[in-house]
């Protein structure tokens, strides 16, 4: 079968699953639903020759921030429930509103003519290398931007102090 | 010590007492100690110009210069920083120096009300004025020129709201301060394009050159008359000149010494002087200069015509500041600027002697208002005497100095009508404006002094040395000032001036004369003429007749009547044009504010909207 | 084989406009979030097609900076979310308009 | 990679280690007594700035993402001597508000200034993606320092919704900028635009710069500032309006201006309405408002319509207006903020009523804050002047000459409301008559504001002739 045969269904039900996220009325499917889209994607990556990237968005993206939505929905309820309002208004101006965007998206990614060549997307080792060397710093900053995260997280849903 | 180091220590002395007034707190604080470290800082301010004034005088009034670079961009000097000393600045400096030092000893006495604190942080807004109002009349460029002509706004809107309890002067303040930033978007503008074209900020003949020669037009302007048209609207705000003259009789809500020495001698007359000082520019643009000829002699009539309704003296004398100001633009835009400097020297004399005076009176009777006072000459003859000087001087009548420069102005204009006829209009209005000037301060004139004394009166006095001395120099000045014309001449290095008597010169004196004498018919006993309060029998001097009732109507119609017309339009036409700018913004501001709905949601969708229309137009471009 | 990388793109933009949608569209906090996770994902996207096409290796590597950024905001804004909730109750952001004009 | 690698980011490793050594310090100590934290904070960033005159910081940094030179050295002063005066006008309230917290806040200061400190010499896209957040991260808690205050959770969440979506059109236009120049070095992406124009290349790069424009918070992305900025504590807005607000500058420039501005090219026009707009808006809203925080936060949006105008030069001459412009504009406004905290602190509640009659409360508060507001409106013997003197210099002869005109206009126009502080500050009543307390720090802070502003507004010599400098590094 040919890629694009694969490729069809897979994107079919990933732009159903973003679709949900955005209008189911209950925050935790909408949370399952994104949780569907993460995976569908990491699959489209596959096909991208990303396997590096798309096992880490199985385990740690999709895992990571998946939980932690759920937590922070839990900490913003009374009680505990499956069933959290996640309400829409203004469908009209966000459809609207997103139309165009997808529309000037659109036109500026057809309009730009037909660019590069499948190339060799290395492996995790070239990650890796690409990760120490060249992009040392940012990899760095990174690590201290976690810190900071971190800390701001904690200090601001920590209870004991004002 | 040489000119320019006279200079610089009449600049700087002034300078040293502000610094140590406003920062060290203790000083300030101890009132009247304070106030004789300002008005000691003044006389060596004084001493010096006058030192440097005889010095150059000597010299012809040849131009010394003390600077040091001060602004560099790109490595080369932009603007120096220093005192520019000729003759032109030299006497400013002189009149400056001489009328604060007026002011600051008169206000020992007049402020002795104050508490402490109050009257340090009014002696160290005085020095910091005096350092201001130095450092403009000694730049050496328009740069300089224009900090310190900010500066001195920023005195002016600190002084009108001096007296913070008033909410009327708060708000003059704020009006003062906005409406002459306002005009000095021209200056900014003009800066801009002479520094873009010629690389400097100088005024001299060769940086007017520069913008001769540039073929670049503005606003299909030549560049030069663009400069010069964006100088002159700055001049337009801070010299008060129809429509921007709105500001200027509601500072008169500042301490009456202010008012002598920001807003009748000195920071008012910062346009004219600039203008003189630019005059290589605007000698180039006809156009501008006709527009000023035209405009000031506007300004003069009308303001005149406001004045003679006022019943709160220092209103009259504060309209009679903004025709006095629209001869002297009148003048440059003729063409003259010895005629225009030497009325901005006289007038500076007479009119802080005016503002002055009116300050002791209102010392002494503890009110503005014209129909409160009568038969003061009973009770405060001194102050009679001066203000009587004041008046002629301002009114023109011969051997006293206004006579000269307005003699010299309307002459200036019939020279200019040779090559330009239209400048016959505003020699017109000028003539007119004459009558009218002696006609309001003859007014002022005998229903303060004439008549019999009030209740509130005749508890009047004088107010003390520390009042008369200001009030004896500025009088002798405003007496000998008119006999230096030829003298100043030479030191602006114009043509030598010599007086003589014109057939314009004997018009204008006529219709002086005609302006006192019918304020005599109207005001003569020290009230208003009974036939100016009603239509029924006039008194024994014009007792009936045709001819007598036809005067009176034609006064209550024709002039009175014409007059408050005048001043009502002023008053909410005019002033409500210039509100209505702020008006409208504040009105805009608050529907814009909705805007601000404290909705999260709204507030990202205008962020998705700027994507969106960023993401549009990089779409539309290619 | 597909050779032409304006097709993922697209499934990109796409992924990105209901993002988009759902920014303007939701009105809980946690909503608006999942949101912006969808736009992050489309920018993921678009970084590995051009790892495939244009640039090989560093695509990975500029995506693992995207995801790490992504978490990162995640946390902080959940943090923010349950401060919202202690002090008024509610996540529904229209309920946080106190400050406005 | 050897320490010659590492030299260039002197600045970042004081703040790096600083921020380190202030989170072991902080467990250490007993909850009690936390105060000696922000004096080692002030401590870090004193060094930071020792640093930038003694240390070799020009070159290329581990692997090239960063480069120094001496525009990235101007800049890291203004972050740093940002975050100083932050840290400093907080050491009075800090101890009596949260005084458990200091260690964080302390901490998370020192980490955004890291961010900013990144951006300065940033080559890199990757790069510039995370020092953007680096230093946007910290400021998203910080705004809802006053967790009780559920106006500070209010404004942090604006902050951070607006910023989240900024930044996700920000990646979204970085992915494309990488994946067409094929490259993640900002000047090879630079050189692709100028050799091979395309429309994706050109939405990419306006998508980049709108979710830039977040933090500069010009109009349309302005509207967090008034509400986070009246719901946050003010000696961290005193940061807040200046510190970021430069960073944001610099990343713009670190992302447009190379390569002779070829990304510049595919913003310019809009940059020109978007500083129209934000003059204008700006001063309209800040117009009615009664909230001097508020009508400072508007004023803050006008003045970044400035800074975009000085962008839009792409010339030297603007650059360098733009650097003096941010100088000076850190001293003037964090010193307003300071003031405003002053005031607060005293009893006030923001709005201009609790400014009336300061004359006779504080002669140096009320003579401060005036200076103060007359810089930010420009006018003479205040550094404000020059600086929007510089930058209408540049931009006219850049052509831009109706939006200088429209500049001139609106800054009369806000002079109606910084006057409106003036005079209640000058000519306003109150009862009161006591001296206003102030902490040693706050008086500290504004004097320092104070000497620099009247210092850089008598003899702004040195000043510009360093931006010169700096901005002929950068353009070469």
């Amino acid at each position: 079968m040919s890629e694009f045969a694969l490729l069809f269904p897979v994107t079919v039900f990933l732009i159903l699953s973003a679709i949900s996220v955005v209008t189911t009325r209950n925050l935790v499917h909408s949370v399952f639903w994104l949780a569907s889209t993460l995976i569908t994607t990491a699959a489209v990556y596959v096909f991208l020759g990303a396997t590096f990237i798309a096992a880490i968005q199985l385990l740690l993206y999709t895992g990571g921030v998946i939980t932690l939505m759920l937590f922070g929905i839990m900490l913003s309820r009374r009680h505990s429930s499956t069933t959290v309002p996640n309400p829409s208004e203004h469908q009209l101006l966000g459809a609207v509103t997103a139309g165009g965007v997808l529309v000037l998206f659109l036109t500026a990614i057809w309009r730009t003519p037909a660019f590069g060549r499948v190339v060799d997307v290395g492996t995790s080792l070239d990650v890796g290398n690409l990760f120490l060397s060249e992009h040392l710093l940012a990899f760095e900053a990174l690590s201290v931007l976690l810190l900071a995260a971190m800390l701001g997280a904690i200090v601001l849903t920590r209870t004991s102090d004002p | 010590m040489s000119i320019e180091h006279l200079a610089l220590v009449a600049w700087l002395t002034p300078l040293a007492v502000a610094a140590l007034l406003l920062v060290v707190r203790p000083v300030r604080h101890t009132g009247k100690p304070a106030a004789a470290l300002s008005v000691a800082g003044a006389t060596v301010s004084l001493g010096a110009a006058i030192a440097a004034l005889v010095q150059s005088s000597a010299r012809g009034g040849e131009a010394v210069a003390l600077t040091t670079p001060w602004l560099r961009r790109a490595g080369e000097v932009m603007a120096d920083v220093g005192v520019y000393v000729d003759g032109t600045s030299v006497t400013m400096l002189v009149v400056v120096t001489t009328v604060a030092w007026a002011v600051q000893v008169f206000s020992l006495s007049y402020m002795s009300d104050e508490t402490p604190q109050g009257l340090g942080r009014y002696y160290a807004f005085q020095s910091l004025f005096l350092f201001s109002m130095t450092g403009l009349v000694l730049a050496p460029n328009m740069l300089q020129f224009f900090l310190a002509w900010e500066l001195v706004g920023l005195c002016s809107y600190l002084l009108i709201g001096f007296w913070n309890h008033k909410p009327s002067a708060a708000k003059a303040a704020l009006k003062a301060f906005w409406v002459t930033k306002l005009a000095d978007i021209g200056m900014i503008l003009a800066l801009l394009l002479q520094f873009t074209h010629t690389g400097s900020f100088g005024w001299d003949a060769h940086a007017a050159e520069l913008l001769h020669h540039a073929h670049v037009t503005y606003l299909g302007m030549p560049l030069v008359a663009a400069v010069a048209l964006g100088f002159f609207v700055a001049a337009m705000g801070k010299s008060a000149q129809f429509p921007l003259h709105i500001w200027l009789p509601d500072a008169m809500e500042g301490p009456t010494p202010v008012s002598a020495l920001l807003h009748a001698a000195t920071m008012v007359a910062a346009g004219v002087y600039m203008v003189v000082r630019a005059f290589p520019i605007f000698e180039h643009a006809h156009g501008v200069l006709l527009f000023m000829a035209i405009l000031g002699a506007f300004t003069a009539l009308m303001a005149a015509t406001i004045a003679v309704v006022q019943t709160d003296i220092k209103k009259v004398l504060a309209y009679s500041t903004v025709s006095q100001l629209g001869y002297m633009v009148s003048a440059l835009g003729a063409g003259s600027v010895m005629a225009g400097y030497f009325h901005l020297t006289t007038h500076a004399f007479f009119k802080a002697l005016l503002f002055l005076a009116a300050g002791s009176i209102i010392h002494g009777v503890h009110s503005q208002e014209l129909g409160e006072m009568g038969g003061l000459l009973k009770k405060m003859r001194f102050t009679s005497t001066v203000f009587l000087i004041g008046t002629l001087a301002l009114a023109g009548i011969p051997v006293f100095s206004g006579f000269f420069s307005k003699d010299l102005i309307l002459e200036a204009l019939l020279h200019g009508t040779h090559h330009q006829p239209l400048l016959w209009l505003p020699l017109v209005m000028l003539l007119a404006g004459v009558f009218l000037t002696a006609f309001y301060m003859g007014r002022v004139l005998f229903l303060a002094f004439l008549g019999e004394p009030s209740e509130k009166v005749s508890h009047a006095h004088e107010g003390g040395l520390a009042m008369m001395l200001p009030l004896g120099v500025l009088a002798t000045l405003a007496v000998v000032a008119g006999f230096g014309g030829s003298w100043l001449s030479g030191l602006y290095g114009v043509e030598p001036y010599h007086f003589a008597v014109t057939p314009v010169g004997l018009v204008g004196l006529t219709l002086a004369l005609a302006g006192l004498g019918t304020s005599w018919v109207a005001f003569g006993r020290g009230a208003p003429a009974p036939w100016l309060a009603t239509f029924t029998p006039i008194g024994d001097f014009i007792r009936a007749g045709v001819v007598d009732r036809g005067f009176a109507w034609g006064y209550r119609v024709a002039l009175s009547g014409l007059a408050s017309a005048v001043a009502w339009f002023d008053r909410y036409v005019i002033d409500a044009l210039v509100n209505l700018f702020g008006v409208l913004a504040l009105y805009l501001g608050d529907r814009a504010r909705t805007l601000q709905t404290g909705n999260v949601g709204d507030y990202v969708y205008a962020v998705i909207i700027g994507v969106v229309v960023f993401a549009a137009f990089s779409q539309v471009m290619l | 084989m597909i050779t032409d990388p304006r097709i993922y793109l697209s499934i990109a933009a796409v992924l990105f406009s209901l993002g988009v949608y759902g920014v303007i569209t939701r009105r809980n906090a946690i909503g608006v979030l999942l949101s912006v996770e969808l736009m992050a994902n489309a920018v993921n996207l678009n970084l590995l097609t051009f790892g495939r096409f244009v640039t090989g290796a560093s695509g990975q590597v500029f995506t693992l900076f995207t995801i790490a950024l992504t978490v990162v905001e995640v946390v902080i804004g959940l943090a923010i979310v349950v401060l919202l909730y202690r002090t008024r109750s509610d996540v529904l952001i229209d309920i946080a308009s106190e400050l406005r004009e | 990679m050897t320490w010659t690698d590492l030299a260039p980011l002197g600045v970042e490793l004081i703040l790096l280690a600083g921020a380190l050594s202030l989170l072991i310090v902080d467990l250490i100590l007993p909850p009690g007594d936390k105060r000696i934290l922000g004096i080692g904070t002030l401590g870090v960033f004193l060094a930071g700035l020792l640093a930038t005159w003694t240390l070799p910081l020009d070159g290329l940094a581990l692997g090239g993402a960063y480069e120094g030179d001496a525009m990235g050295v101007f800049l890291k002063r203004v972050f740093l001597l940002s975050g100083a005066l932050a840290v400093l006008a907080v050491q009075g309230h800090g101890p009596k508000a949260w005084p458990r917290r200091q260690g964080e806040y302390h901490q998370l200061i020192l980490y955004s200034v890291l961010g900013m400190s990144l951006l300065s010499g940033v080559r890199d896209l990757i790069l510039l993606a995370v020092a953007f957040e680096l230093m946007g991260v910290p400021l998203y808690a910080l705004a809802a320092w006053q967790k009780r205050d559920a106006g500070a959770a209010e404004g942090a969440l604006k902050l951070y919704l607006t910023g989240a979506v900024s930044s996700a059109a920000t990646l979204y236009g970085f992915s494309v900028l990488y994946g067409l120049s094929g490259s993640t070095r900002i000047a090879d992406v630079a050189a692709a635009v100028s050799a091979h124009p395309s429309p994706l290349l050109a939405l990419g790069a306006t998508v980049a710069v709108a979710g830039m424009g977040f933090k500069l918070g010009v109009v349309p992305f302005h509207m967090w500032v008034p509400d986070t900025y009246e719901g946050s504590p003010t000696p961290f807005i005193a940061f807040l309006s200046v510190g970021p607000k430069a960073a944001g500058a610099a990343a713009l420039v670190q992302l447009l201006l190379p390569g002779h501005g070829a990304l510049l090219g595919t913003v310019m026009e809009l940059f020109l309405v978007l500083s129209a707009a934000s003059l204008v808006l700006a001063t309209l809203m800040a117009l009615p408002q009664s909230n001097v925080k508020r009508l400072l936060a508007f004023s803050g949006i006008g003045h970044m319509g400035i800074l975009l105008m000085a962008i839009a030069t792409g010339t030297v001459d603007g650059l360098a207006s733009l650097l003096f412009y941010l100088l000076g504009y850190l001293f003037t406004n964090a010193g307003a903020f300071v003031v405003v905290h002053a005031i607060r602190e005293d009893g006030g509640d923001d709005s201009i009523d609790s400014f009336n009659g300061l004359v006779h409360r504080s002669w140096f508060l009320s003579g401060a804050m005036l200076l103060f507001l007359l810089s930010l409106a420009g006018v003479p013997f205040v550094v404000g002047f020059w600086a929007k003197l510089f930058v209408f210099m540049a931009a006219w002869q850049a052509g831009f000459e109706w939006l200088v005109i429209l500049g001139a206009l609106v800054s009369v126009l806000s002079l109606f409301y910084y006057l409106r502080v003036a005079k209640a500050m000058f000519m306003g009543t109150t009862e009161r008559r006591d001296e206003v307390p102030m902490h040693w720090s706050v008086r500290l802070a504004v004097s320092i504001c104070l000497i620099a502003i009247t210092g850089m507004g008598l003899y702004p010599n040195p000043f510009v002739a360093v931006a010169e400098a700096a901005a002929k590094a950068f353009l070469g």
